[in-house]
This record gives C-alpha cells, structure tokens and sequence, in this order.
C-alpha cells in the first residue's frame, strides 16, 4: 500500500532560521507518530550564503530520503526560488516572500510579505516562525497545537512569545 | 616603476568570495595583492600556495600561478615549487590549522631547513571551515565547538615556534593595522630565506562569537586594542601582557636559505669525500 | 551524561556518537573534517559527561594512534574522518589490524578523490577500506542506511571489534551522516555488549598473543598484572618481535583466519521485496534507500524487481551475492561510485548473470528514477 | 600635515557584505550606514584618502578614486 | 656526471636512478625507508652532478608533496618508498592524480602489512597501488622483473607520467631492487623521451585543464607566461575550484577516460614459453623470475607450461590475462602475497578456468620446486 | 624500599642485543632501567612506547608494558594510552628520527599540551636504522650517506624546540655523563606534564665514521669533550661554543598536564554553556 | 639447450667483506661476458652479525636469482655453517674456516684456516681475498687474472698488494 | 672519600661486543683488554666500586658484585 507523503523545501539564506524551522516541522509530526527525515543542504557558501531544510513526513516507511518530488517549496530568497521553479510539478506550492523574490507567476505560486511582517514583528529573527504558520495553512497536515508545543521546546524561553505571536501572523495572514 | 596594481593580481571573476561579513581573510588577501604590486612583482613571477581552510580558499581569488592542494601540506609543496624552479617567488598561505596544527611539521622543518618561501598564516583561532573547532592556536579555556566548556590546551605561540625553528623573518600583526601588515609582508616577501607573517584576525562567525563578539567591528575593536608594539608591551605589567600579544618584527637575519647552501656543499670537489666512506 | 532512550529524532552522526559510548566508548581522538565533525564536537560534548576524554589530536595520523594506545590501555575507542583523514590513516590502521587492537573507524564519505566537493556526498572509498593499507591484511567494514541502523551498527562494530581484536570500519556517507530521522534507542540492558577477552592462564604463562582454536587472543589491557608487548614488527605469541618466516606467515595466515572463519558471524544483508524477482539491485548505504523506493515504485508498475542491500561490506557478502546472481536474470549495481563494488561482483559472476553498474560521481544522490530508467532500459533487452 | 586630494569613493554594493568596518574604522566619519547595512559617503569633503576604509575592507567593496 | 652506458653491472634501485636521471628527472624528495634508501642515497651523490635536487623530506607526505610542487614547477620529480611511506602518501597521490601533476613514485616493496619484516621482499601492495587513496581514481603501475627492466620501466614510467599527465607508480620489491646484474644502458640520443604538452593556445585563452579530443591536459609550469591554477578542490578547465555537479563528474570521468582508451599504449606483458601451454603460470615481478626457471625445467620434463608475466599491473591487462584464461586448461597465479593478482584474475574468468593462487607470505622468495609441486599437483588433478 | 631492580624491567631474553659495538643505546637503556627501579616502580606499573630505528628497537629488552608502533608516532600512542589509563607511567623511547624529524608534529603538540609523558630522545645524529641517513639533527655540514658532500640544513636544539612548544621538563645530556642521565631520567619520569631528556650519542657506524671517529671509545671522548654544563658553557667564547653543546636541566616547571586541565575544566557546570552558543 | 650455472654462497659475519668479495667474482664473471646475479642477505642484525652473499654465474640467461641450488658454500662462522650444512646437495663444496667452525664432516667439507692466516699474512680483513683464492682454486670457473683485474679495480691502491697476496696464498695453500 | 668494598666483576662473553668502553673510562685502570678484544679484570683491587664500567657497558655484560 502506498502510504501519503509530504514533502517540504524551506529554501533562503543562512540566518533565517530554516534548518530550525524544518527541525520544529520534522519534531511536530514525529510526536503525531509520523515518519520524518530531516536533511539539509549547505555548501561552504553555508553563512549567509544559500540555505535549504527538506522535510519528508509520512504516515509510513520513508525510503528515499531527498525532496525528489515537492509538495511545498518556502522560497525566501531568490536563488531559493530561482532553484526550484521550473524543477517542480504544477501541483507544488511555492510559497514565496514577496519582498525579495520575484514570481514568474505560476499557477501555485503564493506570495506574502514574510520579511516586511518578521520586521513589523520587531525582530526579523521570527521570519520563519512566521512561515510555520503560513506553511499549517496552506497544507494542514499537522496539528497548530504540536508546532506551537514543539517551537516553544527548541526556542529559548524568551523568544517564545514573539515567535508564537509571529507564528499566529503567517497563519492568520496567508491564505490558501 | 611599478607596472602592475593589486587587481591584477586579484581575480576578480569569483568575488563576491565566500567569506563571511568582516572576516579579516578578505583583508590580508587585499594587504598581499598590494605587496606584491608595490614589490614590483608580475602575477608569472609568483606562486601562491595555499592549504585548505577559510584562508586557504584565498586562491580562488588570485590571478598569480596557484596550488591549492591538501590540508596541512602547503609548505611542502612549496617546498618543492621553489626548489622545482628557484627563480619564482613563493609564498603560502595557510590558517592556524594549516600551519602549525596539521602542518606544523613541514612549518618547523621549513624554518630550519631556511627554504626561501614566505608564510602567511592566518590565525584565527579556530578552524573556520568546518566549523569553528579549536586548533593549537585557540587560547587556553576558550569555547570552541569541540571545547565546549573550554579549551583544555593551551595555544602556540607561532612566532616563537618559528624563530625556535629557525626562520629568518618573523612577524606578527593584525589586519586592523593594515599599513604595517602590507610592509610586513613586503619585507617577508624580499627576505631570502624563510619568512613568516602571522595575521592575528580572530574568525568573528565562530571564534569571535562564542568569546569575543558575534560582530565584525567589535573584532576588529579587539585587535586594535589588543595588538600592541614591542616597545608598549615591554612596558606593561605581566598581568597586563597577559592580556594583550605583541605585533610587530621580532626575527629580521640573514642565515643563508636552503638552497643557497645545497650549492655551496655541492659545488665542492667531490673527490674530497673519496676513501672517506 | 542524559542518555537518550526510545523514540528518538536526531542525525546520524549523533546517533553514532550516543552508540558509542552505550557501546563502551571512553575515548574518542580526531581530527575535524567534513562531513564526519559533529561526531567529534559531539564527543567533545558527551565523552567528558561519562568520565571519558574527548582529544582532538594535531592530525588523522596521531589521531588513530591514539586511539591504538588508549585502547591499548583498555578503554574502547574510536575515531571519525572522511577520504582526505581516511587516507591519513592507513598506516596505523595497518598497524592496528597488524596487532590486533580494538578500535572502531567511522568513515563519513563525501565526494572524492582528493579535496573534490568536500561536503557533498559519495561513495568512493568502499575499495579503500579493503586495500588502503599496504601489506596483506583482513578488515571488518560495515554500511548503515539510516540512522536507525547506524546507531545499531555503531554498536555492533564496536562489538565485533572487541570480539575479533581487530579495527572495525563504519562506511558512511554524507547523507547518512547529516540526515535526521527517527530511531529508537533501546535500553541499556537490552544492549548486548561484547568486551575483548581477559586472559586465562598465570602471569607467568601468559603471552598477549598465544590464541586457543579460536584464533582469538587475549590482550591484556597496560596496567594489568599480565605485562602486555604490542609490535607492529613481525612478533610471536608473547607479541616480541621476531623475524622467522614462519612465524611472519603464521600471525598473518591468523589474522586472516580469525575473520573468515567467522563470515556468518560478521556478514549481514538486508533483502528488500520478492525473493526470487526477475531483476535485483544491489546498493548499499544512502543509495539503498532509493532502491527501496525503487523496489515499491516498480511492483506498482508490475515490474519485478528486489534489492540486495549490502550492509557487511568486508569481509564480501560472497554467498548472498552468487545467491543474487544466480536467481536474478540481471543485476544492477547503483552506486555513488565508478563501480567498485560492481567490478568486485564480477569476481562472483560463475553464472554469467548480466550486470550493470549504474555509477554517479557528481556529489548528488542517485535518485529513484535514473535507477527505474535503468531498470526499463535492462527490461528492454 | 594631510594634503586634501579630490577624491571618490566607490561602493560596489554587489559585493558589500554590510560588516560596517569601513565607517566605524574611518578616522574621518566620511560614512554613514544605511538601513540595509550598505555604507554611505555622506561627509566626502572629510575624506583624506588614507585609504584605510579601502584597504580594509574584507570584500573588495571599496574603491577610492583620487583625482588630482 | 658521469653517465654509464652499454654493458653495466649494478643494483636494481641504482639502475633506477640512473634511469630517471636519463629520463629528465632533476628533482628527488624522499624519506629513507628500506628497502629502497638506496635510490635517496643515489639521488643525493649523483642529481647535484646534473644540477638537480635531492632533498629528504621530514616524512613522506611532505616527499609526495614536494614532488608534486616541483613538477608544477617544470621539473620531472620522482620519490621512493616501501609499505609504510607509500601509505603515508596517499593523500597526495590522490591530489596528483587529480590535479593531473607528473611525476613518478617508486615502491620497493617489503614484507608486510605494517612494520612487520622489514627488510625481506613482499608484493602485498599490488591492490593498494590500485586503491590506496579515496576516491574513484584511475593509476598506471609498472612492474620490473630485471635490472635492466627496471632501468627501461623507469623511463617508461616518467614517459607515460608525461605523456598522460599523471603519477606513474614503479612497483617492485627488495629483491629486485637489492640484487646486481648486469644491463646495457643505452646512449641518450637511442631513448625515446616524452616531455609533458606544452600550451598553444593564446595567454588570454590558456585554460590549463582543456583538453583536446585526447582527453589530456598541456599544463603549464609554474612561471611560464601561461598562468596556471592547480586545485584540489573539484575545479574547472580554468583550473579553479567549482562545484557544480557536472564539472565534479566531467573531471572524474576523463580522467579514468584518459587511461582507459590509452589502454593499448599503456598494457605490456611478457608471453613465455609456448603460447599454447596447458598450464599457464602467472606472475609479475621477482617471482616472475621463479616462474621462468620453472617453465624451462618444466619442459625438461615434458609438460606443457608457460607464463604470462604482468608488467603494467594498472591499469590491469584484461585481455591478455582473458587469453590465458581462455586459452590454457589451468592457471596457477603465484604471488608473494596472499593472492591478490589472483583474485583480479578471477572477476575475467568468464571461461570458468580453474585458478590456483600459490601464495608466500614468510617474507622469503617463491623457489621454483614450490611452483613446480604446485604444478605436478594440479595436472594430476 | 625499591622492590625491583634495574634488571626486573629488563627483558634478557633477546640479549645480546643488535645495537653495534658501542652503540650509546644499550647505555641508555641501561639508565632507563635503572631510574625505573630507583623510582620504585614495577614493571607494570609502566608503558615504554617506542619509535622505528636503533634506539627503537629498544622495546624488545624491555620487561614493562610495550607498545612499538609504526615510525614517528609513539608520542601520539603514547597519549592515548596515558588518556586510556591516566594511572600508568608513559615513557616514549624515540631516536631524533621519530622525535624531531617524521614525529616533530607530535612532539611539538605533546609539549604544548603539556601531556604527562616523559620523552626519552636519543640524538645520534642520523638514522641508524636504515643506513646513516641525515635527520632533523644532522649538524650542518656533516656527512651522512644522504649528503655525501656535506649536509646544507642545520640540526634542531631538540631542547630550544622542547621548551618553545611548553615542555614542563626539558635536559640534555649524554652517555658518557651515566650518572647524570640515570638523574635525569628520574626526574623526567617523576615530572608531571611533558618531560623530553634528549641524550646525545653519535652513531658510531655511520655518523661517526663519517663525522668524528669509527671508534665507539673515540665517540665516548668526543662526548665527554663537547658535552659541557650550562656554568662552564656560559663561561665560553661564542667559537668555542659553537665546539660544544650544554648539558643540564633547561626547564623545570609546573604548569598543569593536559589531564588536570581536561578534567578541571569538563567538571565545570555545563549550563554555563547554555544560550552562548 | 641447458646452460651452466654455478651458485656460490659466501657466508660469514659482517665486517669479513664478504659481500665485496661477492662483487669480484660477479664482475670477473662479466668480464669474462658471462652472465651474473648477486644478491645479498641482511637483517637488523647485520652490523656485525650474519652477512651473507650470493653470487650466481651462468653462461646463459639466470632466471631465479637464488642460490636453491649452491655449487659452492664459503662459511666464515659457525652460523653460517649451520645455516647451509644440512640444506644442500652431498655435492655441494662448503670451505670453511676451521679456526671458527666446527664441521659435521661432510664428504665434500674442507676446512682451511682462514682467520688465522690473514691475521698472520698482517690483516684479518684480506680473510675475504684469502676466500677468493681458495674459491678460485676449488671451482676453477673463472680465469685468475680477470678475478686479479678485479680486486685491483675495487679496492683503494694501498691495500692492492696485500690482497693480492692473501689470494694467492688462498689459491696455493687450499687443494681440491 | 672512597669507601672500599669487596668487588667482583664479571663479564659475560657471550654479550661482550668489545667496544673497548669498560676500560677505557675505568677511573681505576681495573681492566686490561685481551687480545680478541674482551677485556680482563687485572687490576681488581683498585677498583672504587664506582659502577661506571657497569653503566656504562652498551651491551649490559658486566655485572659488579659487591660482596660487603
Ligand atoms: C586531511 C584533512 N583533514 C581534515 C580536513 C578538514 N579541514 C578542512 S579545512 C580544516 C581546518 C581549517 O582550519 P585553518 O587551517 O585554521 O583555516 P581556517 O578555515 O580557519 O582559515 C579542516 C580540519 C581536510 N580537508 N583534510
Ligand atoms: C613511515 C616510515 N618511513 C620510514 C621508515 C624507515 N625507517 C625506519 S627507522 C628510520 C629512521 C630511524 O632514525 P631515528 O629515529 O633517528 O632512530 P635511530 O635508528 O637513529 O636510532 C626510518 C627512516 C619507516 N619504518 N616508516
Ligand atoms: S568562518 Fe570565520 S574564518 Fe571562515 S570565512 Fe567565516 S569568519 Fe572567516
Ligand atoms: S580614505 Fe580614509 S578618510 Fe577617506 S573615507 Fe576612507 S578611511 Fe575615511
Ligand atoms: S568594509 Fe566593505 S564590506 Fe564592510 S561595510 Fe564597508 S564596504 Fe561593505
Ligand atoms: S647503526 Fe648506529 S645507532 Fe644503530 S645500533 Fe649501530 S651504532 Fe647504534
Ligand atoms: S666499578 Fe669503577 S673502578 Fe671498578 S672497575 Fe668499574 S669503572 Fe673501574
Ligand atoms: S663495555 Fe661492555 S661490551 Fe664494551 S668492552 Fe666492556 S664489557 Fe665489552
Ligand atoms: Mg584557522
Ligand atoms: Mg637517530
């Protein structure tokens, strides 16, 4: 039987905090009892350079350990989406952040103003709790409640207010 | 007089380089692309060898001949650069691991061997690329990724290994003095014989943050108040050096190099060595 | 130290490093590269929460050769490097597979020959691992494929290591080693833990490397009352050095021995689908994953197709593989290589069963469809 | 003394990695940071061209033309 | 200097220095090991008398590096070593590999695997030639069985090292290269020599790593006006580091291809005996020496056997090996190691020939009634 | 109160030994014997790790745990023994090979990290092992089967090289000087931290053939003529200095061994971690 | 067509330049256009221990360069005997120094007193030249002069004469 | 102030490489050397028990007894 899989690109810049983004995303489903593998990419460019998290969850064995099929590609940076938007089926969503990206437009392209809002927010730092919330939106495969328990194990204490409220924005904010 | 500038010694073609935001690599590579054109020098006259690191990667951005070859090693393949073509000029450059902690072999050896090559360590503190572990130059107690609570070595002091070893110039200094850096390296190049300039620039991504700043301007800051000349360091009290490094040219002799002496031996009569074995 | 227990979610290098020390490990000496460091700075970390040391030594060369001396000195130990270090430490690993001191090598391959794409993913080091060092010599070399199964791994070849007295080699690569993925980490006391034999006879008797049948001696660890001599010079049974010819091809012929005599021990494979299909791959490490994938792409399409996954890379898992070869009508070989472990399957092929090596050494992963491409294309002919 | 040379500095902002030691470290203050990060020349008629700012930078970014 | 010619009496490790002095080689790095010190002591008397350098390196990863800086720079460089060096040299073996640098390394192999007996012969490092370093890697290995073979092969050696732009390793063990025997050194003007591809291309066009149809690289040396880059990182034809992932499987592949389709000019072997023995004796080196003494004896006698000696050991000489296999009713490979040849053998041997590894690992030679036995054994089989 | 004798650590099995007539090996490792039996040890109670060569060989007549490794790396065996079993005695057998010359890195790192080993460096200025090749030490000049005309590098001071990296011990003395070296070594042994004792006694095969005298009583006077203490040394002229070498402890210090700061700094409260990194 | 080939073993103890010795007879061979290999043992012990060389004469191709097969032992020490006494064909000539070797009395042992005869012809290192005499006397395959030719290319002048007469006394006083 | 003991030295041919060490340095002039090169206790009675001879033997073939 073939079992539902998701696969999740978070694409950007090294600092963005999408490695962690992807840790709370893979930890989330694991405590839904799904299976997760969790791998990124970074070159010697890795610091400020090009970043990328891949997320797989499923609800059974996960072979293959690479995004070779995206569901969902977060693109906050241009490389990021440049990379990816003509390697991708129809079907998968491009979330991208329309400050610094420009879309070609395709059909399942989405764009929102991640870094604008992370900055509103007071600390640009919560740019990718914010795209937590956009990410459950637009694919609801986990439960708000277990992102939300798991960002406020891997944040230090005292970030977890801002990054809950950033992650209320992205979810309340983007639509599908 | 001189028919080249630094940017033609620089190859421009794969900036922006790698490095991170106000590390200190992008400027020493600027202080030797400028001794080198103010030396007069062409980009065929020169071999820059570089070893494997943050520092190392320095060749993808010169327009000299270049030999990027495997950690640790840089002086040995210089070694035999120079000795393969004795009218080139050599110069390595290597970072605190390259140099003294994998290849502190070939450092020491080189030094006392006296090889005519110019050495251009990179002391960050750390090892940069893979990730800010400490290397035999991390200070005692520092935090590093594989010391996490504290370095229990202590670290080399370079120039002092170096003179130990035999090397002919010997200097240290900071790219926050970067006038002094460029002249150091001048004269390093020019010394016939081994020469060494060690650029303190603690690495800011990993070094800098876990002890000192996460920021480039407050490393920078370290330097320019940390590095002081001969003549103040004498003055100040242990305690005070202690908390300080000395910069400057300690070691400026005239021992002949290597080579100079391998054809002075060899030019001998070799009859001379007949019945003695 | 907080041991993790059950189910767990993390990367393989951590993985490894908390096998480790539930294997015993107290001593780690290494050299940082990539794509094996977090094993190190996990060490760093860890090692010292259990009264272990963490040593992060000046190369690769002193780095196995002080993980030979600690081990000698009776603490497990182990190291971890990829090509360039792996390459370094032939010597020694010589030296210990020549004295027969436990010790575990992790190997997290990238891409190669030389510095290469040093934090991209290969698998070019498999021959390496069989013949690196120079002289005649046997080795112990195992490949996981999750992180499930390179904590188990872990374990085990510290295991076997103890057991056989001789280096064990975990091949990995960088996908294994960076990914994460959930594993369970059982028990300490469900842990089956295997600790190097303790001599038998009196003091006065005693000699380090006189064996019973087994072939098996019983090194006394320094600092026990059995005065313990390890030479990397040819030595007898009471481990001085001597330079008899028979006594060069006994110990040799010995170590030889201790291994193969013990291949159903040491061997494992995994077979994945259909036990008797028309077409088996053989892969191992990263790449045996997207076989699998493969394997249930292709019995959705009605294609008949299983995997032979190799996990014991040496000794060669010779008998499953004449089993694969003579069962299959093809075999396709999928590897981040040029084929090594394609052409060492040839030295096996008595059947004459086609094989193809489908090879990739571009730093990226093979991925399921060049594999199912490849599968058609066999189909085809 | 200082002999005041007419003088332009060029940011080359593609390769401005926005690590502010050019402006902290001027001894004229010439610079002020832009939001971004990216250095300005707000004070040029300060500049001495001691060219520390371009020497120093880690990026190449800097390039001071002194046209006299 | 003064250069020997015609009718000469010498050692084989002097016979080698004198062939490399003759071939061009101007520069020597080494670490004294037996048995091959002699060729550093050689070096240092005789390459100052032709205005080269002799120079002894702290260790022999510093040897491995300074030959490869030397000829960057435009001299032809060699250095020498046994077991023990030559793994300590493998990271750089593999950095010559890759950045395509000529030069030429000796093995003068010993017992081994590590220290073990140090001074009598072996040939346990045939596979290490072939796999010592990581990383897919293609490499040329030639096998003396004579002084006078080891003058020519060391001509050849830096010839293919030239024309191919790769290390070229001479592989030969303590007997070969400590016994005296007597050779005929040609006059200079009557040998061939091959100096690496000069550019032709431009200044401003000059890519040191584009190639031709051939595959092969016209390096310049450091200093020339042609700026050269060298990288062991994966680089492209400009010689910079690049990390694409087709310019890391370009440089791979046409790197073995430059071997591989070089094979014809590359492969030697020697046929002794009648072509169509029943028996065939393989072998290389020292022991190839055994082997003919048996096939002349083996005539007296009235069988039928002859030898296929192995001169290029890598790339390794299928075809011909495949012709004995096909040709003779049995093939006995025999090898002062524990049948490492043999077992290369066995991955061609389609026509299911029986192979008979005979094997001497004691440090001692292989005598020809050992062969011989093996020989009467097998036919009354 | 000594429970054993010189000749408990001393394995007779393999006598006589294969050192040459005259060796100065078989005197060294007579001291050795002896400072282990007058500092009341047992044999168990130490570990000789020795290097490849002559003074290497030494471990076949050697009663105490052993481990003879592969050539320059006992110092890195050495370590991970002394950290495997931070109890036992370590002492590292090397000739100037193994120590300085392949095995510099190890030495210079093993002194900086201040690691409770004793390194026992016998200096005979060559490789005896493999024929009288020139080392690391080899004098300028001299001739060796590797410089036949005379070799173009200078030696090392083992001492200065000992004592620049951190050594907490460092002493020269030589054969000849019996008593002092059996002092020296004991005190060697006793330090806490890196001790180096580097015993001076030309190889008579080869180095002296060549350099001094084939005689080994003639090698024996040599020493007993160059070696002098550091007060008669300071009272030369530099010529004359240049005629001799100084004998003595040069270092003795108490700067804490690698172990102490390892476990100093590891029972730190890991929290302070928490949050820098 | 089988050619004729003689093995000769000279053994002894370091120092008895034995393996010089080797080398004479080797290059007289060749100058005598026969062809030749000599091969040389030694161990770490060498220095002063066991020496031993071995030089084969044919006149046609040699092809195992050993000695399996030794016409001719020279044992200069009791260890040398003992190597060789019992490991060789009854035909096998072992000369051996009756001054230091014990023999078993085989049929074709033959003592002479070596040692003692260099030391009284003023030099206990001629013993080897002494050796060669003998050799020449007992196994007469080589032509004396081009032997003498040979000591006198290589060994230095001063010590020419002395040798020479230490082979003649080897040759006149050694019978067959 | 030398304090005399009874002393017996014995060396041990079989171990004896006849370096020549022993007596040349014997403070005491003890030893004499034979002629095949070992060397003879001929002076014993002035021997000082001082142990050079012992120490300093290479090849560990002489042993002092000191019979008090
Ligand atoms: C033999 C080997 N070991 C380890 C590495 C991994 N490695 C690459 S760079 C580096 C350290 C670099 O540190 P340093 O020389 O100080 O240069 P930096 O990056 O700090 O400028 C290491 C350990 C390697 N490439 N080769
Ligand atoms: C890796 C390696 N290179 C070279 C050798 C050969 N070798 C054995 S001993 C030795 C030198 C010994 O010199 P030293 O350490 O000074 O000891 P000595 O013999 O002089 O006492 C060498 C080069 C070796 N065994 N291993
Ligand atoms: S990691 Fe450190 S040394 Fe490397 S580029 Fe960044 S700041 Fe510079
Ligand atoms: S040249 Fe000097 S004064 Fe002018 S802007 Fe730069 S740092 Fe300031
Ligand atoms: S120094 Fe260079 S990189 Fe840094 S802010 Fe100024 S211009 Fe930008
Ligand atoms: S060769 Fe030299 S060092 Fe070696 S045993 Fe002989 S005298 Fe001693
Ligand atoms: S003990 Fe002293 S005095 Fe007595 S024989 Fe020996 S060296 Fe001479
Ligand atoms: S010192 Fe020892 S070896 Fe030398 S002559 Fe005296 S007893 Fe013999
Ligand atoms: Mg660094
Ligand atoms: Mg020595």
């Amino acid at each position: 039987m073939k079992k539902k899989q998701w696969q999740f690109i978070l694409a950007g810049t090294g600092g963005q905090g999408l490695i962690l983004a992807g840790a709370v995303l893979a930890k989330a489903a694991i405590s839904e009892a799904k299976k997760v593998i969790q791998t990124s990419s970074y070159g010697a460019q890795s610091r400020g350079g090009f970043s990328q998290a891949e997320v797989i969850i499923s609800d059974g064995e996960i072979y293959f350990m690479k995004c070779d099929k995206p569901n969902f590609i977060l693109a906050l940076s241009q490389a990021a989406y440049d990379k990816y938007k003509d390697n991708v089926t129809s079907e998968c969503i491009i979330l991208y952040d329309h400050d610094t990206v420009i879309s070609n437009k395709r059909m399942n392209d989405k764009g929102y103003s991640f870094n604008q809002r992370a900055i509103e927010l007071g600390n640009s730092k919560v740019i990718n709790s914010v795209a937590l919330g956009a990410i459950l939106k637009l694919c609801p495969i986990l439960e708000n409640e277990s992102v939300i328990r798991k960002l406020k194990e891997e944040l230090p204490e005292k970030v977890v207010p801002l990054n809950l409220e950033a992650f209320e924005v992205g979810y309340r904010e983007v639509t599908p | 007089m001189t028919t080249h500038t630094h940017k033609d010694f620089l190859d421009q073609r794969h900036l922006p380089h790698i490095w991170c935001p106000g590390c200190g690599d992008g400027i020493v590579l600027r202080a030797y692309t400028m001794a080198l054109a103010e030396l007069g020098l062409a980009p065929k006259d020169v071999v820059t060898v570089t070893g494997i690191g943050c520092w190392g990667k320095s060749d993808d951005y010169v327009a000299t001949h270049a030999l990027h070859g495997t950690h640790g090693r840089a002086l040995a393949y210089a070694t035999g650069v120079k000795l393969g073509n004795p009218d080139l000029t050599v110069v390595t450059l290597m970072g605190d691991g390259d140099a003294v902690t994998i290849g502190g072999n070939h450092f020491i050896h080189a030094a006392r061997r006296n090889i005519d090559l110019t050495a251009i360590v990179v002391n960050n503190y750390n090892y940069g690329m893979t990730g800010g572990q400490y290397s035999a130059t991390t200070p005692l107690n520092s935090k590093t990724t594989t010391s996490p609570l504290g370095n229990a070595e202590p670290g080399f002091d370079i120039c002092s290994l170096a003179e130990t070893a035999g090397a002919n110039f010997v200097a240290r200094t900071t790219p926050y003095h970067i006038v002094s850096l460029k002249n150091l390296l001048k004269q390093a190049i020019t010394k016939k014989g081994f020469s060494v300039v060690e650029v303190i620039t603690p690495c800011p991504t990993y070094f800098g943050r876990y002890n000192i700043n996460p920021s480039p301007v407050a490393n920078m800051h370290w330097l320019k108040e940390k590095g002081v000349p001969v003549a103040k360091y004498q003055q100040m009290t242990e305690e005070e050096q202690a908390q300080h490094f000395v910069i400057g040219a300690f070691v400026n002799k005239d021992r002949p190099d290597f080579y100079t002496m391998y054809q002075q031996i060899n030019s001998r009569n070799g009859t001379e060595r007949e019945g003695e074995r | 130290m907080n041991r993790p227990v059950g189910k767990q979610f993390m990367q393989g290098n951590e993985a490894c490093v908390f096998a480790a020390i539930d294997a015993g490990a107290r001593f780690y000496a290494g050299y940082p590269i990539t794509p094996s460091s977090e094993i190190a700075e996990l060490c760093a970390e860890f090692l010292p929460q259990v009264k272990g040391v963490f040593l992060q030594m000046e190369d690769e060369l002193g780095s196995m050769a002080a993980v030979i001396g600690a081990s000698a000195a009776g603490t497990k130990s182990f190291t971890a490097t990829s090509g360039p270090g792996f390459s370094l430490m032939q010597e020694n690993l010589g030296m210990a597979i020549y004295t027969e001191v436990p010790c575990v090598v992790v190997n997290v391959q990238r891409n190669g020959p030389s510095t290469a794409l040093a934090t991209r993913p290969g698998q070019g080091d498999v021959m390496q691992t069989r013949w690196g060092t120079h002289g005649d010599h046997p080795i112990i070399v195992l490949s996981p494929s999750s992180v499930q199964e390179y904590y188990d791994l872990t374990v085990r070849a510290f295991n076997l290591s103890e057991k056989y007295c001789t280096p064990v080699i975990i091949l990995t690569d960088e996908v294994i080693g960076h990914m994460k993925e959930d594993l369970v980490i059982p028990q300490l006391d469900d842990l089956e833990i295997i600790n190097r034999k303790v001599p038998t006879q009196s003091i006065e008797e005693y000699r380090p490397y006189q064996t019973g049948d087994d072939d098996i001696p019983a090194i006394a660890p320094f600092g026990s009352d059995y005065i313990v001599h390890i030479s990397s010079s040819c030595h007898d049974e009471t481990g001085f050095s001597n330079s008899k010819p028979q006594t060069a091809d006994k110990l040799v012929r010995r170590l030889h021995r201790k291994i193969d005599r013990n291949i159903e021990d040491i061997v494992q494979v995994e077979w994945f689908g259909a036990r008797n299909a028309d077409l088996c791959i053989i892969a191992y490490g990263a790449v045996s994953r997207t076989a699998k994938q493969v394997v249930v792409d292709a019995e959705e399409k009605g294609l008949s197709v299983n995997l032979l996954r190799i996990i014991t890379h040496w000794p060669f898992p010779d008998a499953q593989v004449k089993e694969a070869l003579n069962q299959a009508k093809a075999v396709i070989v999928a590897e981040m290589n040029l084929g090594q472990v394609a052409q060492e399957i040839q030295r096996l092929n008595s059947s004459h069963t086609p094989i193809y090596s489908l090879t990739r050494i571009d730093g990226e992963m093979i991925i399921p469809s060049q594999i199912m491409s490849k599968i058609e294309e066999v189909m085809r002919s | 003394m200082i002999i005041k040379e007419n003088v332009q500095i060029k940011i080359d902002e593609r390769l401005c990695k926005r690590c502010g030691i050019c402006s902290e470290f001027c001894p004229q203050n010439v610079f002020s940071v832009r939001n971004d990060g990216i250095p300005q020349v707000t004070a040029p008629e300060n500049c001495t061209s001691c060219h520390l700012c371009d020497w120093r930078c880690p990026d190449f970014a800097i390039t001071l033309e002194v046209i006299s």
